[in-house]
């Protein structure tokens, strides 16, 4: 299934790719905001390996849009002082694993400005980063790497799953005076759905999470890349006579928990979703943090669907590798439908 | 071969050396030799260069000495009193650090290392809050905007970047700014170091790079930590100009950033200088020094120590007699009272600010835990 | 309370430190196997800030204790190399916070090099990170980082809480073929306890947790700085008529389920304490773990005491964030006790 | 003024620099002068140090050029049959590539980047396991100890610490190992080259580094990478012997890194060797090349290509005929062939080897997950 899902359908709408849309989402950040500036490897004529940026540096210059020397923690630090002089940096990191060497830069200094600074010193940096499997990438281009972010106080961490939202949450990160760290699904980019590019929607606020589908036996607890895996799984269920709901997070943090605990109390059982490891990975705090809030209304453990705790398996093996259909609804099965006591 | 550069740094000639660019690698190269450093220490004191050397300016400098000196003393002893967690002093370093401030203008920024608190003192950073983060009662104890001083930057090197990119973003802005980053001999062995150099020779980013070389760090001596001929030969590896200068010196210290901050305030890019110094004093108060070098080394530098290297100058000069000795020692000595009293009053705080400025948008998470926090202080305190 | 915790008296056993028994693991570890190298910043003459590495450059010589230049990334990429040699390296961080610069080395190549070369290049690598807080450390001198470790498969992740641990489990790291993080609790490198140093204790294996102390009403489940909280905790909790049994996990990847679910199901109540920050902490990924495992045995759900979700506190504030007796026994009384209906 | 060191490297002499180690930095420094790199490329095929160079090495270069250029041709061509998900060519680079491997002892450790496998199948390595990273069966498609080739490395830069450590602890026990490791032009920007590099000059460690300067990181040209005068120059910073060679002359490339080699084998330590070429592919075959550089360009470097420069020398001399040059390209084809042939077979994979190479020590948590897949598999068997 490579199509986005869950927008409406609006009048004057017309097919367009998620790429696009952080594209258009790019471009109307820069026009209305001369404080923007898109920074990092082949951004400029390139238009990035993913031709996200494309056309922009011809369209606001490199002073704007910029091609940077191949050094993420410079990159980094040098947004981290721009960002302190009052501009705005956007900055892509080329994959994934590609944003680890500014790992120091994004812990001590990135998501601890603010507070170091009683408020002084704000930042306001969006990270773009690349992220995910399924597309065939040879070692080091297909990490899930949420876990580091989200266990990092003082970043904001927020992933689409539709073309709409990817236009939505990259103007909100854009305009947000804190650091994003902004995930796109890969495997998503070319995903198309029906969308306005002339009337853009409204900048979405960070932090709500959206019910995909309404479904009255479970829910699926899901993000980015595994939420049209989950919309699948879903269909897929009603064979077997489930009624999955499906929420996508949208943001991890800040994390809502008032919409998905409102759905799991409605359903009493849950399944958490995604790529990422599970050992370690966003499932355990999501998990967790739904059983201490709906202990009671729960029927079943709240059960996890994640990647291997494994390194991203090469090209050939990936699809063992990464949550299906087939093993979301393992999952939904082992929800003891019956009365299954001393299972625990 | 000495030969000058349009904009006036001197420079040795390196000759038949060949463009970065290709193509086409085969063909010579014709545009001015790369810039290479110093061929030994630039001095002023005690020189013929001092004949040249403003008065007014050494006598600021000496006042500054004199204070520095004083404020190392004073918060060495703050220590001990159990006043600030931890100190690490400048004691033989107040050349260099009073010169950082002093080439600035009040636009322009200053990039600290969590040594330099005296820099930033000298820039007329508030002491007691210049020593905030020694002290332990916030990370920062000052608004970075007020004097235009970054926050002191533990991870070393990591702030080089910043101020390559604060120094770029104000120049894209069309602002008259320069931006003077501080760091280590130790730190220049990071990858942050290496980058931000690039970064900023590459973008021509109005910022000097200034490397204390005070000889350690902590224990690690600097033939450990380098093979190379001196620190300020790695700016050839960058193209930029690489100065070394006695750094004890305060009026060449002042001199050569002087000069560097004008080629970044001109459009000419960034410089690196290095400041051959000793750190007297132990790493911090909790180090103990006798574990990794001996007092004869010591004793070799206190000869060439910077406040008796410039009240030399001053006596030849016929600038000094004890009464503008006593008048700046008395400063000093008000200055030290001022901080001690500063520092013994008990610092207010609010533990709620755990919360308040982690986010500019505060998430419920964070909300949430503020609620526990203050249920629990208000338990306590029925309690 | 400075002491460590849970060693029975044997014989001729006398007071030592955590930092003793750490020098002496090193000490022991160089003296028996010719390919240990100790490596790091400033741990050949200083014999490192904390004084672990004290005197083992004068014993060893320099090219096995050796002070590196200052540049975390390459004293781990340098230590990758000497491992792919058939060198045994042991890298010592100076603060939780000095491991980030090496974070790609870690991620992308210590983690990865086993299974990238399927089984050929094998990295007996052991990292000391000093972590934690509860020292008076100015910034960056207090992280807990092991949610990062915790979620990159391919590290081990291994922390002691006792004196004897200190020895035992450093041993088993660095005679492990597998890279292992080696998470020292710095707040406890002054606890005592009475040990044989003349006689160390045989290796510990990696990967079991213990228990620290039996007890009926609920489990704590913790690890490193948070044992001696929890063992006081427990103990001051028998005056409210709870009996706490303390698990000390000692490593957390890998996890050993089985004592932690035998634990639980016998309590049926569990509370999980560490240091770290919650929001995507080691604790999400344990309560998840045990409520998956032992859904019907819980009375409540599984619980967490955690740092606060914010940047390490400055050190006059920092017994604010930290978890203490007060907050773990609240913890424990919001398990349940009575029947609660409805309170999920 | 041109001076020899020790051993033997010809450096430039730089007067009157001074000592990198503190006490006392006013003292003048009296040791040799510190490394410079070379003024221009060095060359060797049409210039008169041609006629030093050995035939048979000429001639051995060129045949491992013409495979070269073949092999890439072969595996642009798998590519679009999809046999391989990505292939970084070196097309225009075989020089640097084979003479990187020929260099080596076989005791010796080659460090090649994501795009060097020409350079590992130069060393000996089957190429259809160098190409299995790039086919996708697995990550590393040969043991690193059969060859001692270190996996190609993908993160730029990140394999130059693991030679630098490799080399030292090769010396450290006593053994006679060199080793090199490659890096392209982009890669020097990382903090890791930074890193690395001051590693091998403090330990003295016998580690070749080879910069390939192409031109090009993806599209990002040289002048956005760096402003040095040339990358090897960055050898200055870290006090050892820079080199920069005419990338594209494989007798001159082969000649700086034998010496480079044998400097290191005798113990003096690293060297930093530039070679300057072009990359005349895109970047990969997902490149489009077209989006940042002109045909104009290409093309001048067509008239330097590596291939043509050998010939023209083993003309020249008389040592090729038509003869030679079919039998030549006869065996490159053959190499084709085989090539082609090992990539048409699908390799045989176990899903269940995603478990098995993780750890040393097997986890629990990974046998219970392991069980959990091959669950799976069965089922998928049973329908
Ligand atoms: C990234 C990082 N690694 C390690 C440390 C621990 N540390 C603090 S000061 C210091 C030595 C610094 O030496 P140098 O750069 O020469 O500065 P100096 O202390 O001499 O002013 C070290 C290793 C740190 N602060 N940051
Ligand atoms: C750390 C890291 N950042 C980014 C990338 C993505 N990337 C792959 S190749 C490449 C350009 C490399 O240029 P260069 O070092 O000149 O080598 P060349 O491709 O020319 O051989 C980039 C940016 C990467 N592989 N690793
Ligand atoms: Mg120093
Ligand atoms: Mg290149």
């Amino acid at each position: 299934m490579s199509t986005a899902v869950g927008l409406s359908q609006a009048p004057r709408t017309k097919p367009a790719t998620m790429a696009q849309a952080l594209q258009r989402a790019l471009r109307d950040s820069l026009a209305e905001d001369p404080s923007v500036h898109v920074m990092g490897e082949d951004v400029g004529a390139l238009g990035g390996v993913f031709r996200i940026t494309d056309g922009l540096a011809k369209e606001f210059g490199e002073d704007r849009v910029t091609d940077t020397p191949l050094a993420e923690a410079g990159i980094l630090g040098a947004a981290v002082g721009m960002a302190m002089y009052g501009l705005r940096p956007v900055v892509e990191m080329q994959f994934d694993a590609f944003a680890y060497p500014a790992f120091e830069q994004l812990i001590s200094h990135v998501a601890k400005m603010r507070n170091r600074t009683k408020g002084a010193m704000s930042l306001p940096l969006t990270i773009r980063v690349p992220y995910g499997g399924g597309i065939g990438g040879v070692e080091h281009h297909s990490d899930s790497s949420e876990a580091y972010y989200i266990a990092t106080p003082g970043l904001h961490v927020v992933t689409p799953a539709t073309v709409e939202d990817a236009y939505g949450l990259l103007r909100a990160s854009i305009a947000s005076d804190d650091p994003v760290i902004f995930l796109e699904p890969k495997r998503l980019y070319w995903s198309k759905d029906s969308w306005n590019p002339e009337a853009p929607t409204s900048v979405e606020p960070i932090g709500r999470a959206v019910v995909r589908r309404r479904g009255r036996s479970a829910t699926l607890l899901t993000y980015g890349p595994s939420v049209p895996v989950c919309m699948e799984a879903a269909e897929a269920a009603q064979a077997e006579g489930w009624d999955l709901e499906v929420v996508d997070l949208r943001s991890l943090v800040p994390f809502d928990d008032e919409t998905v605990c409102a759905s799991v109390r409605r359903t009493g059982r849950a399944v958490v979703v995604h790529e990422s490891g599970g050992f370690g990975g966003p499932g355990g705090e999501i998990a967790a943090r739904v059983t201490e809030r709906c202990f009671h209304h729960l029927e079943a453990p709240v059960l996890r669907v994640a990647g291997f705790d494994i390194p991203y398996p090469p090209p050939m093996l990936e699809r063992h590798h990464l949550p299906g259909v087939d093993r979301i609804l393992d999952a939904v099965a082992r929800l003891q439908w019956e009365s299954q006591g001393g299972v625990g | 071969m000495s030969t000058r550069t349009e904009h006036g740094t001197p420079v040795m000639e390196q000759r038949g050396v060949h463009q970065p660019t290709p193509p086409p690698a085969w063909k010579p190269r014709t545009d001015p030799a790369p810039l290479l450093p110093d061929p030994e220490p630039y001095r002023v004191l005690g020189t013929s260069a001092a004949d040249k050397a403003d008065s007014a300016l050494l006598l600021k400098l000496y006042g500054e000495l004199v204070r520095g000196r004083r404020y190392n003393a004073q918060a060495t002893a703050l220590t001990k009193q159990g006043r600030l967690a931890v100190y690490p002093s400048t004691t033989g370093q107040e050349a260099a650090e009073v010169a950082a401030a002093l080439v600035l203008q009040e636009q322009d920024w200053l990039f600290p290392s969590y040594r330099d608190t005296l820099a930033a003192v000298a820039r007329g950073l508030d002491p007691v809050q210049a020593l905030g983060l020694l002290r332990g009662d916030w990370h920062t104890g000052y608004d970075p905007y007020e004097h235009r001083i970054a926050p002191l930057s533990t991870p070393l090197a990591t702030q080089l970047p910043h101020a390559v990119g604060l120094a770029h973003a104000a120049r894209l802005k069309g602002d008259d700014v320069v931006a003077l980053a501080m760091v280590g001999d130790g730190g220049t062995s990071e990858g942050d170091f290496h980058e931000a150099l690039n970064f900023a020779a590459v973008w021509k980013a109005p910022v000097v790079f200034l490397v204390q070389n005070n000889g350690f760090a902590i224990s690690v001596p600097l033939a450990k930590q380098t093979a190379a001929p001196s620190l300020a030969h790695k700016a050839v590896g960058y193209g930029m100009p690489g100065r070394l200068v006695d750094g004890n010196d305060a009026a060449a210290v002042h001199e050569v950033l002087s000069e560097a901050v004008r080629n970044a305030r001109a459009g000419h890019g960034p410089t690196l200088v290095e400041a051959v110094t000793y750190r007297m004093d132990a790493h911090t108060n909790a180090d103990d020094a006798t574990r990794y070098r001996d007092d004869a080394e010591v004793e070799t530098w206190r000869a060439h120590d910077p406040i008796a290297l410039m009240e030399r100058e001053l006596t030849g000069r016929g600038l000094l007699d004890d009464e503008r000795v006593k008048a700046v020692r008395d400063s000093a000595e008000e200055f030290a009272a001022a901080l001690r009293q500063g520092m013994n009053a008990d610092p207010v705080l609010d533990p709620m600010d755990l919360f308040t400025h982690v986010y500019a948008q505060q998430t419920t998470q964070l909300r949430e835990q503020a609620e526990q926090l203050r249920a629990e202080l208000e338990a306590e305190q029925e309690r």
